[in-house]
């Protein structure tokens, strides 16, 4: 089985790590505001006894020093490029978009509708999606958050608002304390990622892919070829690998050999495509260039 | 299990291995253990840099200076104050853990009069320090005796135990401190020597600059500290 | 630490385990719907890596069933008695608070606000509250989802609606395929609960407790005494326990045993009394008598 | 681990043992083990009925039936085909599990001509209902003759091994059939003989009616394996 393998935004610098980045099929920035943000104070790491928690709080150059220092570097990988990208209103989405509409570099936007970490913007996830769209001719791809009644419904609005693909899922909300009853992040709540998103994010997957006719990328949790498998087979295009970074830089390399020569031709593929891979022409041709 | 084929992976330029290796022995030195690792592929790298260490039955891996590099060899000096460390600590010959490395800014050993400073679990980077400088002087605190027990691994060295600090033995002149122990030793140090070269501790939870989990705050900025450090100076 | 201990509902059957209901410091009913319901088919459940799914989709007896069966043997346990309320519209939980109202054996109605299983009521959490607070003087304890993009909104919403207390959280949804990528429940996906839950169950209980001034029951993968003492340092007032007990039916009681000889005083309790624990003059008094 | 003292809980009236048990050996027959566990202070009950026993590693417990009760001992009969049943065969000596039981409904052994039948794994009770039977006629069937070696369990037992199934080989008048298998052979043999106690299997995550996880069809109902079976009769 060959599954377009890419990071998950936020899990990975390119710059930093280019040889962890170049196993993969795109590249997925960490999200981009408007403005340059510091983020959370430390400690912004926990580790659970199923996954770990994060509250960086997008700590990120802003968009500015990002199209003017980081855009030009990331172009030398000469690979798919998506930038994720955040904000506190449908303006800051639609300042970014259109700012990186005219980027050549730049193959998909990844809107991140959904950081447990910062308070969220005010419009709905189909509004800041619609904002968008208006502004920029690139795939649009909305990243959902699972903490949600029903998110097969979120779908089908970013989905009417003109999203061309979903990335499915963000963190959920999680907590933990130390043995002195102390929040063990500075910030308090983090973001959940690991081991134990995994259900949520494939129960995710399998109901939006029912609900809409859009390519989706599957995250959450997923650190082997076989639970790559099953995000595929609740309905994935593709899959993206975050918290595995962390123990297994090699994972993305390690994962492709395992699901190639596992062929699980079984597996039923969506037979929607992810935008913009190298030389896209099918789905089989994407991976065969890996 | 035994040690994997290494990969290597360049990080901003610097190369690190990425390998499976083999657990060669696990020796208790005083309440710490010192865990020795086949070196496979890896380099030991620069003195205080560090790599990161599998944790069986821990999702995260976690950052582990080097102590020492004998022949064929990589040694770990670890104090079990945790789940990660403790699992760390009970590795057995016949297991083998994926390490990557090495990672971060080590020391800079280009120095007139090195003096090694070091307190607690900080001694740890010290013996292949000293190595390669040539066995300078090193002053090294312990809670009790029994962490002192240590200090064997640094022959030569002064050693004070508290209520005693390693402050309050530095020399007037120190000369090029090289430090690294817990948070408040580092901040003394550094108010009495604002030149010396400090290994930092933060949590980690990717060791190569991908999750921005470890920042410190460096003139006033949040900065990784497993990418800008973990050795800093006239800085945190 | 003195904690009243509570079972989660649809985790235990006092009628066919007296023996591990009387450990308990009051027992939660299955949830009870107004008509009979046989539940949906086998297999119904499945364990997975970080915790287990469940799709038992509400089996209940009914209301009239219920009332004229079960709740006089339920009776004879001589302890303190919740029923769990579920429907499928406000006028559904509105009859069975006001059939119930009148049973003294009857000591809380939790209303189950978020059963992942079935389909929900098309009212809001505060709707269905509200209607319940209209036809009961009974305490009404609202249980919700963690599935939802801000709890302490939602916790207001039913404080306002004239909830006595909360009780958080639910299981969240989740999915488990097997080898051969079929769903492991016949039903698709299922109410993911256990350890893997339990970070997000602690935030919604920090969430809360922050945002109202509501006695909270917490539960979520709670296993331990360590585990419940960071529930309450979280700001619930009691712990319910649900999957543990299917491992360890004697978990209520080494739970309790282990709390109070570890004698945790420093645990900020929020001093907010659960309702209607026996002799529940105040809250060490409530524990003294276990 | 030793074993720990035994608590008792009553289930609708019967009672239960809950308690840590120490495994006394683990000894392969055929593909399946023989997990031998101290008895403690659980009574082996009724054959037919099981036992939840405490998969290491692993949130949930898994239903066994008694296969066997030797003196001071429970023993069970496990068929490494997932992870918990693969942990369970994988206990050493020097482990203890924790087990609640007997549970469930076991066989009526009130008969004029018993005959057992099993198919498999299906085989886990039958020893110990023999025992109470004073060794009635049985026949067995196996998949391979590698499976079939669990037949020394059942001294005297007639054994098929595929093509050949155990349906194959029922009398015209079988008596009173006393049948656990694979649903497939216990439907087959309902087919047969309408009378026929028989033991069922479904996923169960309590054991004792807590989660209605276990639901059977009955009689247009679902109703609880581990309270109303899991052995069943005229039935599901
Ligand atoms: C660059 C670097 C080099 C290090 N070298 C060594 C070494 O050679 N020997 C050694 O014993 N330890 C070393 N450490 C510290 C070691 O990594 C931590 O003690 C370990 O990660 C704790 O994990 P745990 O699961 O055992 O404990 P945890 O439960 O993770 O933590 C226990 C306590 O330590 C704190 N803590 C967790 N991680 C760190 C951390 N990375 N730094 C400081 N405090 C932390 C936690 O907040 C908590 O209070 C180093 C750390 C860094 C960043
Ligand atoms: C009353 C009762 C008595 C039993 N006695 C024995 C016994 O003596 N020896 C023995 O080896 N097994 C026995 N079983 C079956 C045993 O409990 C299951 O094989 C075991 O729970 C599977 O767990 P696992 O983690 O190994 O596999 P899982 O990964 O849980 O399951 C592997 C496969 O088996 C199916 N399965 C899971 N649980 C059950 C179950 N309880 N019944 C039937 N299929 C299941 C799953 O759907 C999956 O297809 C009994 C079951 C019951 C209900
Ligand atoms: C340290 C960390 C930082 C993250 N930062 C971002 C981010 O900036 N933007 C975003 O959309 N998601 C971010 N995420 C969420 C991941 O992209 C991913 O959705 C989530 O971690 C689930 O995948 P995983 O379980 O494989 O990690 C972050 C996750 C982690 C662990
Ligand atoms: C098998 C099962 C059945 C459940 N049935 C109900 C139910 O009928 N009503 C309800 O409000 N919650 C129900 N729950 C949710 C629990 O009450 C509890 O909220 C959840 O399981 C989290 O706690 P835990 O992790 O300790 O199990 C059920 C949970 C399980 C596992
Ligand atoms: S530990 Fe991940 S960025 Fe430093
Ligand atoms: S296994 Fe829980 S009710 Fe039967």
């Amino acid at each position: 089985m060959k599954v377009p393998i890419l990071n998950a935004s936020g899990c990975l610098d390119a710059l930093a790590a280019p040889g962890v980045a170049r196993q993969l099929d795109a590249f997925v920035t960490k999200t981009v505001t408007p403005l340059a943000r510091e983020g959370n104070p430390p400690p912004r790491i926990a580790e659970t006894e199923t996954g770990m928690l994060n509250s960086i709080g997008l700590q990120n150059p802003g968009l500015d020093a990002f199209a003017r220092e980081s855009l030009p570097q990331l172009a030398e990988l000469a690979m798919p490029l998506w930038v994720s990208v955040g904000g506190f209103s449908a303006r800051d989405y639609a300042l970014i978009c259109e700012r990186l509409d005219g980027e050549g570099s730049v193959t998909v936007l990844e809107l991140n509708l959904s950081c447990p970490n910062v308070e969220g913007a005010p419009e709905t996830a189909a509004e800041l999606v619609a904002a968008a769209r208006d502004v920029t001719t690139k795939p649009v791809y909305a990243k959902l958050s699972p903490a949600t009644r029903d998110v097969a419904e979120s779908a089908r609005a970013v989905a009417d608002a003109g999203a061309d693909g979903l990335s499915l899922v963000n963190t959920i909300r999680g907590l933990a304390l130390d043995s002195s009853s102390r929040t063990k992040l500075a910030f308090g709540p983090g973001g959940y990622s690991g081991p134990g998103l995994r259900p949520i994010a494939l129960a995710c997957v399998h109901a939006c892919a029912e609900a809409v006719d859009l390519p989706i990328v599957g995250m959450g949790g997923v650190s082997s070829a076989d639970e790559a498998r099953e995000v595929v087979a609740a309905g994935a295009s593709a899959v993206a690998l975050g918290t595995v970074l962390f123990s297994d830089p090699l994972a993305p390399g390690r994962i492709r050999v395992e699901l190639e020569s596992a062929g699980v031709a079984s597996v039923p593929f969506s037979g929607r495509e992810i935008h913009g891979l190298m030389r896209s022409s099918s789905f089989g041709d994407v991976l065969s260039t890996n | 299990m035994s040690t994997s084929p290494c990969d290597t992976l360049s990080f901003d330029g610097r190369v690190a291995g990425c390998q499976r290796l083999a657990v060669v022995g696990a020796e208790p030195v005083g309440p710490y253990t010192l865990l020795r690792l086949e070196r496979g592929g890896l380099e030991p790298g620069i003195p205080g840099q560090f790599f990161m260490l599998e944790a069986p039955g821990r999702l995260l891996p976690r950052p582990m200076s080097l102590c020492l590099a004998p022949p064929g060899e990589l040694a770990f000096l670890i104090d079990p104050i945790g789940p990660g460390t403790r699992a760390l600590c009970a590795l057995r010959p016949g297991r083998a853990i994926l390490a990557l490395g090495p990672l971060g800014n080590g020391f800079d050993l280009e120095l007139e009069r090195p003096l090694l400073v070091a307190g607690g679990i900080g001694i740890a980077p010290m013996p292949y320090l000293a190595e390669a400088l040539r066995h300078p002087p090193a002053v090294l605190g312990f809670r009790s005796a029994h962490h002192a027990q240590a200090a064997r691994l640094l022959p030569g060295a002064e050693v004070v135990v508290e209520p005693r600090f390693v402050t309050d033995t530095l020399p007037d002149d120190p000369g090029d401190v090289l430090a690294c122990g817990p948070t408040p030793m580092l901040e003394a140090i550094r108010a009495l020597v604002p030149r010396a070269q400090l290994a930092w501790e933060a949590p980690m939870a990717c060791g190569y600059g991908a999750c921005y989990g470890c920042v410190v705050e460096i003139a006033g900025r949040y900065r990784r500290l497993c990418v800008d450090g973990p050795v800093l100076r006239d800085a945190a």
